[in-house]
């Protein structure tokens, strides 16, 4: 097969490796086993970590940090990779000392423990968590030059708790009770109102994911996941669960996490993250290496349920074609599409864009900006434009 | 579905919490008041408190050190191409101030301030905003009437706002588009691109390059 | 609720951090975002490690250690746990020098880099992988005193690669061929032979897990999955694929992986791992500490396709309820069931029982050993058994 | 699927393997012979370097140093308790000797064997399972016709062969079951038991224990 494309032997590659030679790591042997009794990635992929963007916020305790997408396969984001997003540090904390309280109007107030809340019937769901703020840096224009940094603030895990519903169920709520605020035990004591309908809906108290214990970065020992809502309502360090008649409109729900529009007027209580798309192949960290046969491939996501389609466009939006979705298509889920094509050359403005299964139709950077402005600094789902150079390198542009 | 809620039968996981345990961790506070403690405090009290324990990140007027939160001022900016969301420009409510300074601040000792602190110093929050006079003393009972500039500012979510379709072919004029680039140099790359001079990918990493 | 029940504050347990005080942690700040740029567990959750049983082998560097299937959830096993099994220790390869071969009966022999198969398309899979010796010590009586060592050669994780299918059409295999041994770059030279008709349906070759590509101890930077077959034919650190006419018959499919009977013979190339199931909780290192409401939970998973039923007995088989599958119930997965009851202190001698799409059901120990004798070492997925005791005390048992 | 197989296009990815290339990496040898490089070795040579490469391990006569594999007798043990499973009494083929020893063997120094030392080799553990004389010599040509003692012994795999039914009541009779106990205090599980005498969780836990 193949003439046009050689294995390309970089600088650095010892040809004593290469066959016919036996190579070096076949002819002795390796570290045997519980060398790790918890096992870390090879020397060799100490690039793939999560990155911050350092002058987006005043220190790195109130902060974000993103997934390295560009690297990632499938729809499952390892947990020592997935983003950061805090606004009080880490706590480091006791599990035996943790306790979640749940009260307000209900007929019992309840304490819970680890132990308790893990003797409830579990349930373990693969879904998205994204940051609202998403690709919020380019509302005004394209400024970050990679795909970590243009859509890295999502990851997607299996989680697994107790359904918000059971624990309300438990504590009986009163017929008054219409929201519940949601409170961390980190620092922040970070705080969101959340409607009653979704804590009976889909609402996880979570302690595990991917199999394991939370990570502290994502919340150990417990967390609420409101599966396709901003990150933000998905308190983390949960200790605190009040069922009131109304909202609290409490900082991250009026001076934070509301879109302003250019009117002057904000939107409040936007919870949830609309279909989007992203390429994550090729993309500004995975250029074009080579001519011929290549799979364009990405991530879509909805917030309102499955994706249901997505397109690709290969001259910024004129014409498009539909991809494949592959592997798992599940709801609220990171979801793989597919297209199979031949690159020789030519340049691109490569475009994805998602439909869910309401039929919502992800919008361009065009409608977006007509509708919101540029100062809505959250839920930026427009169809991303990545520019392919007849070199086969990749930047992030925008098209208007 | 709320009645089912109450009908089922519990399954006796964990126990009752007492009034006790409660208190000590309900410290929400509502628009209308509801969750506010007994306690007050003036602006003037505010004032030393503010300067000790807060002015050193939010400065003197809340005009924001560095890159910590400006707290004050940018009255009629929300439609500005830059606008200043502050305390007194956004916010609809004063009860947040009181109830994210008792949970959140100082950011280094949150929970660290007494009730009275927390209103005096919220009090003075609320004058470097020109809500209320310097003679002003915040209590229990008048927080929840104090009016916000911006509390009409507010509509609940009305997406999806912004129609797209399927559009397969022609869905734009190619002489129409036009293509922005990207300014370049100030997101971490060098992992990947061996030819740019960019910021690290972490806040100590950045601060190590800069000294 | 709950009078029963009550919150068990351990001896450790520091007052001073339960409510109505506000603990340590929520009075300071915690690290900032990319302190670890890789994250790991909290140091709170150091005893979810993986484990060996020394004596079971020579040394460690060609052994087996066991994922701690008691303290994980959902279906996803993270990384970092995933069971080893290897013959030579892991080797450390560098992936710039990789090689994988691809020749024999085929029209066009090929070579591949990394990034080579990276640019085939890609498919993703959630399968679980099993060695064959998985409750292999057990055949002549109990003797394991931990699920971790009764059934935790085990892991499912999410796969990435190319169908092994896609490489053979890329290199066309001629009409004589029929397996196809594949070998790892190991000090070992890992080396077995798989049937063409595995290789078309769902072999994968694999450079990912869980979405990063994979961990040393599972092949990195390549292998074989061969879904539902005994773990060993999933060949490690990949380098080489032959297509050939009839079986190699090496050292693994002859001396090792045979299953001797009673009667002296010996079965061969016994590839799939039949349905299996194990109770995870409770088990001996998750005891019952509270009467009253108790959810048993478990893993099945079959090598012939899906779960259909998981059947629970808490009298040692002598009649048996339905569980309930929940979560994903995906093909050659592991699989989680449940069974919501009480308990109030009676002993029970606990067993599930799995069916899989094909009508299989799990035997008993009984049935087993009457076929195979007890010198089989592989392929045990007989019924397994807990003893519950009235202080909620689980042991490993076997009924005969 | 095998004529899809053939009629594919390409995708052209990859590049032709030499013939070179492919030579260094086919280590593989079958029962027929195919894959068996020329070359020869004798018992009496082999002898030599099994002493000073093997016999470390698996003993002078292949009965295994500690927990080291057996390689040798074991005849008639097969249906016995405790079956001793050797390349005499087990393995059907020679060619799986040689194939393993050439990729795997000495355990610590795999592929340092010439072709001519795993003839040689090879040799001497079929004379220590008395299948070749002292005087014999292995060779490319004869090694396919060697034949093993329990070459007969294997079958293909017939699975299902243990029939369960999804039986629901009265599935067994509750006086006939009988509960056998663990053999306690040989697996590791300190981490969860106060009260025991285990082994560690690890080869080294495990060796500086008992050091
Ligand atoms: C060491 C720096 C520091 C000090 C001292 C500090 N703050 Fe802050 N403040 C912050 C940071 C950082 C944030 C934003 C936190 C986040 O990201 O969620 C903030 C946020 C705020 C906000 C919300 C701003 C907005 O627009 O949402 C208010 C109000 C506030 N602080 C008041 C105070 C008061 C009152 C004090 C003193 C009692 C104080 N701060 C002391 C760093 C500080
Ligand atoms: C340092 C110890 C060591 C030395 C030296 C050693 N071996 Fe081994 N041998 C092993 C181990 C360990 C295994 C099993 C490897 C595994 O787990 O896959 C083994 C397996 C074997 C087997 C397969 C046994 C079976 O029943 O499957 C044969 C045959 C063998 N060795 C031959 C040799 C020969 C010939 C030499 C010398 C040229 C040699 N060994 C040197 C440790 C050693
Ligand atoms: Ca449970
Ligand atoms: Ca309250
Ligand atoms: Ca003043
Ligand atoms: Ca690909
Ligand atoms: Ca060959
Ligand atoms: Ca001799
Ligand atoms: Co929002
Ligand atoms: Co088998």
């Amino acid at each position: 097969a193949a003439a046009a494309s050689g294995v390309a032997v970089a600088a650095s590659v010892n040809t004593d490796n290469l066959p016919p030679n036996e190579p070096s790591w076949s002819r002795q042997l390796g570290h045997g086993v519980v060398d790790s009794p918890y096992g870390m990635p090879s020397t060799y992929e100490q690039h793939v970590v999560r990155r911050t963007v350092p002058w987006l916020t005043a220190e790195s305790i109130s902060s974000i940090s993103m997934t390295p997408l560009a690297d990632l396969k499938g729809i499952i984001t390892p947990n020592g990779l997935v983003f950061e997003r805090y606004h009080a540090g880490v706590p480091l904390i006791n599990p035996d000392e943790h306790r979640l309280i749940l009260h307000g109007l209900v007929e019992r107030p309840l304490i819970f423990t680890m132990d308790d809340l893990m003797r409830f019937p579990s349930a373990s769901e693969i879904k998205f968590i994204e940051c609202p703020a998403n690709g919020g840096m380019e509302w005004k224009g394209a400024q970050m030059e990679a795909l970590q940094f243009t859509h890295g603030m999502l990851s997607c895990c299996e989680w697994t708790g107790v359904p918000l519903r059971v624990l309300l169920q438990e504590a009986g709520v009163k017929p008054e009770g219409k929201w519940i605020l949601a409170e961390g035990a980190d620092g922040a004591h970070m705080s969101r109102s959340i409607p009653l309908e979704k804590a009976l809906d889909d609402t996880l108290v979570v302690y595990a994911q991917n199999g394991e214990r939370l990570r502290p970065e994502q919340g150990y020992p417990l967390r609420l996941i409101n599966p396709g809502w901003e990150g933000n309502t998905s308190i983390k360090w949960l200790r605190r669960l009040e069922v009131g008649d109304q909202p609290w409109y409490h900082r991250e729900e009026t001076s934070k996490y509301t879109d302003l529009l250019a009117n002057g007027k904000a939107r409040k209580f936007s919870f949830v993250q609309e279909a989007n798309s992203v390429i994550t192949h090729p993309c500004p960290e995975k250029p074009i290496r080579q001519s011929g046969f290549i799979e364009i491939e990405g991530l879509a996501w909805s917030g309102r349920g499955h994706i249901k389609q997505v397109d690709i466009s290969f001259d910024g939006g004129v014409s498009w074609v539909p991809a494949q979705l592959k592997g798992l298509v599940l709801p609220k889920a990171l979801t793989r599409f597919s297209l199979v094509t031949r690159w020789e050359g030519q340049t691109w403005l490569l475009q994805a864009r998602a439909m869910d299964e309401t039929g919502y139709v992800q919008p361009t950077l065009k409608q977006l900006r007509e509708v919101r402005g540029t100062n809505s600094i959250y839920h930026k789902n427009s169809i991303h434009t990545w520019k392919v150079a007849a070199n086969g390198e990749v930047t992030n542009v925008q098209i208007t | 579905a709320s009645l089912s809620l109450s009908a089922a039968e519990p399954l006796g996981i964990g126990r009752m919490a007492t009034a006790d345990e409660i208190a000590g961790w309900d410290i929400d506070v509502r628009p209308d008041g509801q969750g506010l403690p007994p306690g007050q405090g003036s602006v003037m009290n505010g004032e030393l408190l503010y300067e000790s324990r807060c002015a050193s990140c939010h400065g003197s007027f809340g005009e924001g050190i560095d890159r910590w939160p400006v707290l004050a001022g940018g009255y009629d900016t929300l439609t500005l191409e830059r606008p200043t969301k502050t305390v007194g420009s956004y916010w609809p409510y004063a009860s947040t101030l009181w109830d994210y300074i008792y949970r959140a601040m100082p950011f280094s000792a949150p929970r660290s301030l007494s009730v009275d602190e927390t209103y005096a110093v919220s009090a003075y929050v609320l004058y470097l905003n020109d809500i209320v006079d310097d003679d002003f003393v915040l209590t229990q009972g008048n927080l929840a009437r104090i009016e916000m500039p911006n509390r009409e500012g507010f509509f609940v979510d009305n997406r999806p706002d912004s129609p797209n379709t399927r559009c397969m072919q022609e869905c734009a004029r190619p002489d129409q588009l036009e293509m922005v680039g990207t300014i370049g140099g100030i997101t971490p790359v060098g992992h990947f691109r061996a030819d740019v001079d960019a910021p690290a990918a972490s806040h100590d990493a950045q601060k190590s390059l800069e000294d």
